[in-house]
């Protein structure tokens, strides 16, 4: 088993000495004249605008939260899977009530609108267009 | 700390960007996806073209024109002769005015065809775009025959059209007609009535009637909004009192009436009208002169005239003020995209970063009209 | 409506503030005093028999041998199919008019316009910056006696 | 065994482990937090290696799904979400560095005694097997109770955790009506 | 007999993981940075049990022991992070020491 | 510079080598999503199918950042000009320009008597061809891209000059 | 919950349909119109505006071309030979300026003095290479005399 | 090609275990070399293949002057992105900003470990392997946020969050669906599931025939994989139209084109999963009574599989060039309201499926019932 693993160590080795002799290839041949406006950010071609790193809306946490709480249910439905058949009914049944839980939870959160990408958050309503 | 702006992100969006169909640039705040507000900045392609109005002769003035909307250039070439034409008190003959409609429609399709496929394109599907681009060469190809050129005809002059119509043009013309109308279906099947095209564009950006009167807002986005005005229809110009088309306007089939999808439709149907219009008036044609008699430097009397005619895009109108030289005194622009524009920040208010695109690709604004 | 009736509706009610009317122009124009331009355009808007509810076009225009700077409002109204030109004249030497944004939000933008180009002030505007022009562009182009610029940041205009 | 397979047994270890440690050092030491949270995901790599070295491939590849693809993404998330400017230093004084340093070294040094003194009551070494059915016939014979409460948990964590985000939306929302009145909150910290 | 990895070894590097840890959690005053620490904490205990069932004859059950390790981490994770960033949201903060509410 | 440049003697092999690299550049010509005006609809329908630059592996990109090549497609502005140099900048070299249309060359119909026109682009950024035409049919862009790839083909990359 | 299925149902339908006429793209073989260009040249409309030809012979260099250009891209400059007729001696059109827009050939007063040709593929590495020059130069400088005398106009314009 | 090594090793017999180490080292590399080989070469013939599709479709050719029929552009494209600059903006986080292309890359490059090409030639029996491919994928996502945040450019970290936000909840489906196929045959080892779809008159012991909720489970899976792999109608991370180029739009040069082969990369991982999981791997149909020699059989094999996962790939992208994109609300609320509520009630009915009938597919009933 391990020695199938190492394969993937192996594939993981050779994908990043790849990309890095790569580069280091693309090194010999490109050329590099950088100057300030060349390494300024683009932004459709004006000047940025402060920085990007900003706080971004927690729409994309609640998703990711989600998710994580699916994901390792999930990944106890693997060993069910496997054993699945050789157990029979009673595994089944413990995996409905598993997953039964779990539905209702999903189902609380898609009841109160977690699952909506809510489009006016209340705190949205921002001053008017005069503002500079 | 950073102060409570932190919250929002300022993205300018333009004027480099692929769906600002051009060089406008809007400047959006965002909060995540979510837009809190957006400000157009334009004349990113201001090229003074009411100043060079008053500095070239009446005649001169015509291929400037072509590039005030050059989808649109027969159009434009249009609306610019028959502004002269009142002043001067120019009589075109009938064949002429017949060509004018026939060039004017064709090119209203040719225009809707981009505004159908850039709005498409916009949305993702890059097919229809393309789609579009096709049969649209099938009209440039027409043009080419007419005049010579591709995009900047400067055909329709002071006084009728500058050439008579080549021979074959009326065959070729009928091919496209028969060609043409199947590929809306096609268009229809492929991309109109596509769900996922639909969810995008249903109940987004509605202009209310009330709005849309009070922004200006004219042609097929005016429609769209459910109100019947076509100048083509209600202040006929040439021979579009004879013709027998219909004026579609939005009826909120997929959501409410004035969305995008309405504005979006709006254009397909007109295209389906212009056909059919373009259709009649081939069978119109009878011979005659191609233009009036012209003479050859003009000096219209002192007044002034304000004209407007039906574009693809709205009511383009010419303001124009003689002084009785050779030269316009004023030539002022009222062009359809800037009022248009206008609205944009009222409708841009808590809809999504991918709204402002179907936004702005279903008002089909053009830049070189707005900016001038 | 004719326009002969609506000059007659409109100085009937604004007096001496509706100054001339013109018949040679296309479609004929009225002279409002630039005073009273807010209460006409909002009167012309509301009332039930005129129903201007569109402002087709604002224009300002330099008339630099009578010296003076005038706006123009074009005015259409679909509902009743008539349209009217309205006309405010201005000092040249510092047109300043009230703003009718307040009647027609679309008038916002054509203001800037007209301040751009042609350097009009329009009183009470929210937002007057120069909408077609750089900001930091010298000069009002569409003025007539508007000189080229010769150079412009870093290169020859 | 043989002598070779099991150096290169070690090898990989020293791998992992330098690889882990290495960095979770940055994790702790590093001042720009958006760089030590990535510098987590390699931390979650390493031990994910050290896993599969132990034979327990099911573990292994669920501690890269899970840790990796899920809990990493839940903290750069949060990290994205609070943070307000750049670099920012996030130490604390120096008499906390030195307090900090000195009883991670105390804590080291009783797990390592712990380690010395304890005997293990060891096997022999133990040629790796899959290990996915075995973990799964235990979790549905004698693990049953904590499998189902593992789901109770997890449900009860989403809807916890979902219900303080919408309360924040609120929250949010209150805040800026404050903001409005001109009594912002942050401005009594400042 | 080259030297083999032993249950020693991994316990040890399971020790350090851990100091590692306690050293995060306790210099560290962003709250996440403090979260961060007590992963690798979780992750040291975790290696401990994975090298226990390795090691001894208890077969899977220290996996399957590090996997319910696993879904408490991630719970917790979950949670924690949400109740900061609640807080951020109020306070806009999540400096440890300004922010009495996490102190209790 | 990249190490290698312009260190190589010029002997068959090197020079091979370097028309492998010109090939694979005048090959591969990503062309930015720029228009400003007229111009970028004869430009769009370049791309699109009766002329279909695709066949010369020149795609459209969005960002300048993966872009080899720049058409200007359009009148530009002195408003424009300061974002055409930035975005000039922003692509990263090798990188060429196109002046399609008389707007680009020369400023075109606005050159006599507009005020806020820049009067050719190459005022501001280094030209490699001018294509005629207002606007130029596809052909004469399709023309010019040929003509930059002849161009191209003519560099030296790594051969000592 | 069924208007949930029929919602599913009428999407899957729809985005069908667009597959269909893609997939009808994607295999027919001779669906494409692209013309190969380089080999296969569409041969333009008979009035297509291309490049500017001035036949300078039967130019009377009138300067009427010149005069009418709305964008000067026409430079002309003529002199009396010692027949007294204008000739032509800088007629140069800046292409890369000219907006094809056919003014200057309609208002030539000579039958095929100044036409536009059907060549449109004239690109160049430098601005100068667009410019077309097809003025006889200055009179031979045995000629020359007259020439000074003469009211030489110079019609509008500097080179850009 | 692990049977292989043993073999060899083996066939070393006494050797020194350093000399049988260095040779299991050595066809390790090998082989994950010829991978890589490989990979880089479908990767390349991927993107080809892409233009030539959307040519097709759109009615044009494609890209045919680099080489006989276009088919070098690859070569070409690769090279010229090897010679362009590499910019690293100045205010990037400059480690995050570099070390992502590796990531991506590699990530995705690893996910083809586990796969099995036909019966004799894979690279490693992973007997984890379906859950390992989900695993090592998921990793991508943190990888893009590293880029996206590292670049500090706001379309790149737009594209970056809807990127993440994406793929981790279509990962939800994408494991249901698999696990609704994975009860069948009990294991997580590419082989055995791959062994258990032999016979069946060819096709019909596919497990995509195995019932009606593999059926399914099968469309599920693919639309999700489509949204995993950031596709249209599900590619708003790279939404031209609207961010500009997503989460790359910094990258340059070579750094790009790692991005850009781990797409495609990823688009053959999800279809050779597809392929292993629910059509039947390397099963070859119809021939599985004729006797032929081994190697003609695995070539057969290997030929097979492979034109199944291009059938797949040609797929998405016809449906690419079809559809228009999703908005990112309507892309989640596609996922957690429909595609996720199917698969779970999907797992569970194809659980009752497996458990009523002993895990016999719909073909062994219905051979089942002609056999008594
Ligand atoms: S060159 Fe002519 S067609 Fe091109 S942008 Fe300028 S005016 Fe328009
Ligand atoms: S075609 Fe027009 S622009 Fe060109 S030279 Fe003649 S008049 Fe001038
Ligand atoms: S108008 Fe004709 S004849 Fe007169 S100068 Fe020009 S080309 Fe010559």
């Amino acid at each position: 088993m391990l020695i199938n693993f190492s394969n993937v160590f192996v594939f993981l080795t050779l994908g990043t000495v790849f990309v890095a002799v790569t580069l280091l290839l693309g090194r010999l041949v490109r050329p590099a004249d950088p100057n300030l406006i060349k390494m300024s950010n683009y932004e459709c071609g004006e000047e940025p605008i402060g920085h990007s790193w900003i706080t971004f809306n927690v729409r994309f946490y609640v998703i990711a939260l989600i998710f994580v709480i699916f994901d390792v249910e999930v990944v106890f439905l693997f060993p069910w899977a496997v054993v699945f058949r050789s157990m029979g009914w009673i595994a089944f049944w413990d995996v409905l009530i598993f997953m039964g839980v779990l539905l209702v939870g999903f189902a609380y959160v898609w009841k109160m609108g977690d699952l909506d990408w809510i489009k006016d958050l209340g705190n949205l309503q921002e001053e008017g267009e005069g503002d500079e | 700390m950073a102060g409570a702006d932190e919250k929002f992100m300022q993205v300018s969006m333009g004027p480099q960007h692929p769906s600002t169909h051009g060089v406008l640039r809007l400047l959006v705040k965002t909060d995540g996806e979510v837009l809190s507000s957006i400000k157009p900045y334009i004349g990113y392609l201001h090229r003074g073209l009411e100043k060079i109005a008053e500095r070239v002769t009446y005649p001169q003035f015509t291929p400037f024109t072509d590039r005030l909307d050059y989808l649109a250039s027969m159009n434009c070439n249009l609306a610019y002769a028959m502004t002269v034409e009142r002043l001067l008190g120019i009589e075109v003959p009938r064949r002429a005015q017949i060509i004018r409609v026939i060039m004017a429609e064709l090119n209203r399709i040719s225009s809707h065809l981009i505004a159908f496929g850039s709005l498409s394109a916009d949305m993702g599907a890059f097919t229809p775009f393309l789609f579009g681009i096709r049969e649209r060469e099938f009209i440039n190809d027409l043009f080419e025959m007419a005049c010579g050129a591709r995009l900047t005809y400067n055909y329709i002059r002071i006084g009728g059209v500058s050439q008579d119509i080549p021979g074959g043009f009326i065959e070729k013309a009928r091919e496209f007609l028969d060609y043409f109308p199947p590929k809306i279906k096609e268009y229809n099947d492929l991309i109109s009535y596509n769900s996922i095209f639909i969810k995008r564009l249903a109940d987004i950006a509605v202009i209310r009637p009330e709005d849309a009167f009070d922004y200006g807002i004219t042609g097929p986005n005016l429609r769209a909004s459910g109100i019947p005005w076509d100048l083509r229809r209600d202040e006929p110009y040439l021979v579009y009192g004879e013709l027998d088309f219909e004026v579609p306007v939005g009826r909120g089939e997929m959501g409410s009436t004035g969305d995008a999808w309405d504005r979006y439709m709006m254009r397909i149907y007109e295209m389906e009208q212009s056909a059919k219009i373009v259709r009649q008036c081939l069978a119109m044609l009878e011979p005659g002169d191609h233009t009036a008699k012209v003479p050859k430097v003009l000096k219209p009397p002192a007044g002034e005239v304000y004209v407007r005619a039906e574009n693809p895009r709205g009511e383009l109108g010419f303001y124009l003020i003689s002084d009785g030289s050779t030269k316009p005194y004023r030539l002022r622009i009222r062009a359809p995209s800037f009022a248009t524009l206008s609205i944009v920040p009222k409708l841009g208010k808590g809809v999504m970063i991918a709204d402002l695109v179907a936004i702005i690709g279903s008002l089909d604004i053009i830049l070189p009209e707005i900016d001038r | 409506m004719e326009a002969k009736k609506i000059y007659e509706i409109l100085s009937g009610r604004f007096g001496s503030a509706i100054q001339q009317f013109q018949e040679n122009t296309l479609p004929p124009s009225i002279v409002v005093g630039h005073q009273a331009i807010v209460e006409v355009c909002d009167f012309l808007k509301k009332a039930e028999e005129l129903e201007f509810l569109s402002l087709i076009c604002l224009s300002a225009v330099d008339m630099q041998e009578k010296g003076k700077m005038a706006v123009v409002y074009h005015l259409g109204s679909m509902r009743q199919r008539h349209t009217i030109v309205l006309k405010v004249e201005l000092d040249r030497g510092s047109p300043h008019v009230r703003t009718v944004g307040t009647v027609w939000p679309v008038a916002a933008w054509y203001e800037r316009e007209a301040y751009d180009l042609l350097g009009v002030v329009f009183d009470g505007h929210p937002d007057l910056r120069r909408i077609l022009m750089p900001e930091d562009w010298e000069g009002y182009p569409l003025r007539k006696d508007y000189v080229y610029p010769k150079r412009y940041h870093t290169w020859d205009v | 065994m043989s002598a070779v397979p099991s150096t290169v047994h070690l090898l990989f270890f020293y791998f992992f482990a330098a690889m882990t440690i290495a960095s979770a050092l940055l994790v702790v030491l590093l001042r720009n937090i958006v760089q030590s949270a990535f510098a987590l995901f390699f931390t979650l790599f390493g031990v994910a290696g050290i896993y599969i070295l132990l034979g327990a491939d099911f573990v292994g590849v669920t501690q890269v799904l899970i840790y990796i693809g899920g809990v990493m993404i839940l903290i750069v998330f949060g990290v994205m979400l609070t943070h307000n400017s750049y670099s920012v230093d996030i130490f604390n004084r120096l008499g906390t560095l030195v307090m900090g340093t000195i009883s991670a070294i105390v804590t080291f040094t009783i797990i390592y005694y712990a380690i010395r003194q304890v005997p293990w009551r060891l096997i022999g070494y133990k040629a790796s097997i899959p290990t996915t059915r075995p973990i799964g016939t235990l979790l549905m014979t004698d693990y049953l109770l904590p499998f189902e409460l593992a789901s109770v948990l997890l449900v009860l964590a989403m809807v916890g955790a979902a219900y303080l985000i919408r309360s924040e939306l609120r929250v949010g929302k209150e805040r800026k009506d404050r903001d409005k009145r001109g009594a912002g909150l942050e401005r009594k910290d400042a | 007999m080259a030297p083999a990895v032993t249950l020693t070894d991994y316990l040890i590097l399971s020790g350090i993981l851990f100091s590692i840890g306690v050293f995060g959690v306790l210099t560290r005053k962003n709250a996440i940075a403090v979260l961060m620490g007590v992963e690798l904490m979780l992750n040291a205990a975790n290696i401990n049990l994975v090298a226990f069932s390795k090691f001894t004859d208890a077969g899977v059950v220290g996996q399957v022991f590090a996997l319910f390790s696993i879904v408490i981490a991630a719970a917790e994770v979950a949670v924690a992070l949400a109740i900061v960033i609640s807080i951020y949201k109020v306070t806009r903060t999540i400096d440890l020491d300004k922010e009495d509410t996490m102190k209790g | 510079m990249g190490a290698l440049e312009d260190r190589l003697p010029d002997n068959i092999l090197f020079t091979t080598v370097d028309k492998f690299l010109n090939w694979s550049q005048k090959s591969s010509l990503w062309y930015m999503l720029f228009a400003t005006a007229c111009c970028g609809i004869e430009l769009m329908q370049t791309g699109a199918s009766r002329y279909d630059l695709d066949r010369f592996g020149a795609v459209f990109r969005a960002t300048p950042r993966q872009s080899d090549l720049m058409i200007v497609a359009g009148t530009i502005t002195h408003m424009m000009a300061d974002r055409v140099k930035r975005l000039y900048d922003q692509m990263p070299s090798p990188k060429y320009v196109i002046a399609m249309g008389s707007c680009a060359n020369t400023g075109g119909p606005f050159y006599k008597d507009s005020y806020a026109v820049l009067k050719g682009v190459d005022r501001i950024i280094p030209v490699d061809v001018y294509v005629p035409g207002c606007p130029p049919r596809p052909e004469a862009l399709i023309e010019g891209i040929m003509k930059l790839q002849e161009k191209i083909m003519e560099k030296k990359n790594l051969v000592r000059k | 919950m069924w208007g949930y299925m029929k919602r599913m149902f009428s999407s899957v339908k729809s985005v069908l349909a667009g597959m269909r006429i893609t997939l009808r793209y994607g295999v027919k073989p001779g669906s494409e119109v692209t013309q190969q260009y380089p080999e296969v040249r569409r041969e333009p409309s008979d009035r297509f505006r291309g490049k500017l030809f001035v036949d300078i012979n039967i130019c009377t260099g009138c300067t009427a071309c010149a005069r009418i250009c709305p964008v000067d891209a026409i430079v002309l400059k003529t002199v009396r030979d010692e027949n007294k007729k204008l000739r032509p001696v800088v007629f140069d059109i800046d292409n890369a300026r000219c907006i094809y827009c056919g003014l200057c050939v309609e208002a030539c007063p000579v039958d095929q003095c100044l036409y536009f040709e059907k060549k449109y593929e004239f690109s160049s590495y430098s601005r100068e290479g667009l410019v077309s020059h097809f003025g006889l130069g200055e009179p031979k400088p045995a000629e020359k005399k007259p020439a000074a005398a003469s009211e030489g106009k110079e019609t509008k314009g500097a080179v850009g | 090609m692990i049977g292989l090594v043993r073999d060899i090793v083996t066939s070393l017999g006494n050797a020194g275990p350093l000399v049988r180490l260095l040779v299991t080292v050595a066809i390790m590399l090998a082989s994950a070399l010829i991978v890589l080989g490989i990979v880089l070469l479908y990767e390349g013939f991927a993107t080809y293949a892409e233009r030539k599709v959307a040519g097709d479709i759109q009615a044009r050719i494609g890209p045919n002057r680099v080489g006989p029929y276009g088919l070098l552009q690859f070569v070409a494209d690769g090279v010229k992105l090897l010679l362009k600059e590499d910019i690293i903006p100045f205010y990037a986080d400059r480690w995050l900003f570099v070390l992502a292309p590796y990531i991506v890359f590699t990530a995705s490059f690893a996910a083809f470990v586990p796969l099995s090409y036909s019966e004799h030639v894979y690279v490693a029996d992973l007997n984890v392997g379906v859950l390992y491919i989900i695993a090592i994928s998921s990793v991508v996502s943190m990888a893009i946020l590293m880029g996206s945040w590292g670049s500090n450019n706001k379309w790149s970290l737009f594209g970056g969050m809807r990127a993440v936000a994406q793929i981790i909840s279509y990962e939800i489906p994408i494991v249901l669906s698999l696990l609704a196929a994975v009860i069948v045959p009990a294991s997580l080892d590419m082989k055995d599931i791959i062994g258990c779809q032999a016979g069946g008159l060819g096709i019909f012991r596919w497990l995509l025939f195995n019932n009606p909720f593999t059926l399914l489970a099968f469309f599920v899976y693919f639309i999700a994989a489509i949204a995993e792999v950031n596709r249209t109608p599900f590619d708003i991370p790279e939404a031209e139209s609207e961010i500009v180029a997503g989460y790359h739009t910094e990258y340059t040069g070579m750094r790009f084109a790692f991005f850009f082969m781990a797409e495609y990369g990823d688009m053959f991982v999800v279809s050779a999963l597809a392929t292993t999981l629910f059509l039947g791997g390397w099963q070859v149909p119809f021939i599985g009574g004729l006797a032929m020699p081994v190697w003609l059989r695995e070539l057969l094999e290997v030929a097979v599989f492979f034109g199944k996962v291009f059938l797949l790939i040609y797929v998405m992208m016809w449906i690419r060039w079809t559809l228009p994109r999703l908005r990112v609300d309507q892309l989640m609320d596609l996922c957690w309201k429909y595609l996720t509520p199917i698969a779970f009630f999907n797992l569970i009915g194809a659980s009752i499926w497996v458990l009523a009938f002993h895990g016999k597919g719909v073909y062994d009933l219905i051979a089942g019932l002609y056999a008594h």
